[in-house]
């Protein structure tokens, strides 16, 4: 399996059948190929549709037919359209179970920063914010660090944030790290990978439980 | 995704003093089942929730007569004797709500929102003891949702994702319960196969249903 | 013409093509019989509808389908079903054009009460409050005085308010006044009713113009 | 009732300044005929609501372009290059909204609501400017309406008295807007006969709607 695969198949594992997700573009959407046998879940996408189903076979596409990423998708048997406050009415609501976003910064209060860059990049937050606040469980997935290799998880965000003390897991290519009350605990490292090279790579303090050193 | 239960599982779960909120208007398109099994288990000290009070013997009134409810938010009463012979008794506590209002407050509830900011009741009793706000120039009074433990409500058909359907004007405070329930208890007259609600007609989405009866009267 | 006939089509003389409309129980929807020729109106009821036809044949009763006084109705080809956080957005939104209510009290500053009397009578304000504060046009209609032939126009009603400042027309068996900053402009005189009657039967001031003195 | 007009006279009733809010989500469900009217109109210093900035060539991008966008509340911008260059110089003022909250600010607006209170954006830059009120012992952002002079929708269909159903995912924000403008102008697929488009399934009540236009591209 490839770095993105695992990633996504990680993601998936956190998911109960029943569970009602919303996935934000990019690298959490890898996790729907790696949905475990017998979990059912029910995929949001927060432009208006409960229900996402495959993207379409080429030429299939409909033009009214798109998810939250723009990318052209089906429709599940089951699937339900519906307006934009409905929509965010489900994800402020407590209604979604796991939502699993991307990430600039993450840090060991939870905090998640991933809408703009002052001064370079401001895509603006989209649904982001009420996601991160609305969501039951809100699971970072990304790379552990930057494209230049810093680290992207921190002490302290120092880009504006999503929102505050919300993130609760954080998957990356090298491990999956809890948010608990007294910092960010290695929960587990992916094959191959060492808690010193977690550690290097990570700029917050992290707890390293017994069976892990 | 929800569960089948009868009627009576379903008002087992509903404990003393919880806070529910009920659809309907006028009893059409409340959950009578629902309601006959909660007036059965004789739970006692409820809070409810619902637009008018009903009849004597429909809707809500079934509650109100056995003596089940000890509180109300409400935004009519005039169908029911017996809810204002308890309230001028001191036996019930009523707050009327305005029906506009009652359903903002109901809904932000649902929405994850702490509240609305409506013109209705400026000027009137309704504003004693609540913030008014100034938006834009404008008066407002600040009315905060309104949480609910349980809903229960009625709605047409449910296919099995839970995705639902109503029945003309029984559709009324229904869809909006339905939302705002922490947890929600629906009464249907059937449960159809999935894929038999066309996705642009459905008007509640499963993900809010917890459990479906099918209707028992 | 009878009483009620008289005042129900004094309401719907009200009424331009094209209006919505949302009648109160009792008096009001006497208008729905005397609509002129040409006109077409559409009429809300706020429990959950839009287009409400006559009342349907005895034996054609459907169990879901009443107006907001719980009596049965048809609905007219084009009418719309929803929900009543929409039915209150058409409301409160500004989207109706015109409401016609009865009272307990109206007074010459546009103050509205019809919802209560301290200890005696607690209805509740229903959708009135919403309705008074959000349509474009509020008209009281109501015989002129009580069931004791006490005046109901007042120079300020006592009774607690359904809404300040928000009717703009009173229409009674005996007349019709208008709501002006100045006060209450006695507009027209039912058939056989003199200036006179109408003064003694309303506690408000009343503007009398010259062509009715 | 509607009266039924061509796109061009929809843009003709645009007056420079006006506040318009623009239906669509990445441009699917983009009023694409009236925007293209309003290009052609060459308006100038608009204020738009609308959602995402959509693509350069595409949506409102299209207004974007040609320097018609004087102003917008928006919640993302991910995708024009052409408007985040403009924002950087200084040309057009943004107004960055989380999309929940925008969506419930511009409802408000069409519900006769001054506002909601939203979690989101507690503890982020959101929150500057903003009053915190606190409901039942949580935090809430005080949000308030987002008035519009002018609403352009995209529906499916409309039928005769202009009752609007919309086709999937291009529904997203068209009812929303459709119910917030104080002119509200529809862009639709075609016009059905009354009674074509059953009761229970009408999105959005033909009482809302002043102008409609049949689609021109």
């Amino acid at each position: 399996m490839d770095k993105r695969s695992r990633i996504g198949a990680r993601i998936a594992a956190e998911f109960k059948d029943g569970d009602y997700i919303n996935l934000g573009i990019g690298l959490p959407t890898e996790a729907v190929n790696h949905i475990p046998e017998g979990v059912r879940v029910t995929l949001q996408s927060e432009n208006g549709i409960l229900g996402t189903g495959p993207q379409p076979a080429e030429g299939e596409e409909h033009p009214d037919m798109i998810n939250a990423g723009g990318g052209f998708i089906t429709a599940n048997p089951g699937a339900v359209f519906f307006d934009s406050a409905l929509s965010f009415a489900i994800i402020r609501g407590g209604h979604v179970d796991v939502t699993v976003l991307g990430a600039l910064q993450v840090d060991q209060h939870g905090n998640l920063a991933n809408w703009m860059i002052p001064g370079k990049m401001v895509p603006g937050m989209g649904g982001a914010m009420d996601l991160v606040t609305g969501a039951k469980k809100v699971i970072v997935a990304m790379e552990h660090v930057d494209k230049r290799g810093n680290p992207k998880i921190l002490k302290e965000c120092n880009l504006p944030l999503t929102a505050k003390g919300k993130v609760s897991l954080i998957i990356t290519d090298l491990c999956v790290l809890e948010v608990t009350p007294a910092g960010l605990l290695l929960k587990e490292l992916s094959e191959g990978v060492t808690v010193q090279e977690v550690i290097d790579a990570t700029e917050a303090e992290l707890i390293i439980p017994d069976e892990l050193k | 995704m929800f569960k089948r239960i009868t009627a009576a599982e379903a008002a087992a779960m509903i404990k003393d003093r919880s806070r529910v909120a009920i659809g309907g208007f006028l009893a059409v398109g409340a959950p009578e089942s629902l309601i006959d099994a909660v007036v059965a288990a004789k739970t006692k000290d409820l809070h409810i929730i619902v637009i008018a009070s009903d009849w004597e013997d429909r809707g809500i009134g079934k509650l109100v007569a056995n003596r089940q409810v000890r509180s109300a938010q409400v935004s009519h009463l005039g169908t029911n004797r017996e809810i204002q012979a308890q309230m001028n008794a001191g036996e019930i506590d009523i707050e009327l709500v305005p029906q506009g209002t009652l359903m903002e407050r109901v809904r932000a509830f649902g929405a994850g929102l702490g509240g609305v900011l409506t013109p209705t009741g400026l000027g009137t009793v309704v504003q004693e003891s609540k913030q008014i706000i100034t938006v834009d120039g404008k008066e407002y009074l600040l009315e905060p949702a309104i949480p609910s433990d349980f809903a229960l409500i009625r709605a047409h058909k449910a296919d099995e994702c839970g995705n639902l359907v109503y029945s003309k004007t029984a559709r009324n405070s229904n869809p909006i319960m339905a939302k705002a329930g922490r947890i929600t208890i629906v009464e249907v007259d059937e449960i159809v196969p999935t894929g038999e609600l066309d996705p642009e007609h459905i008007v509640t989405p499963g993900v809010f249903v917890d459990y479906i009866v099918v209707k028992e009267v």
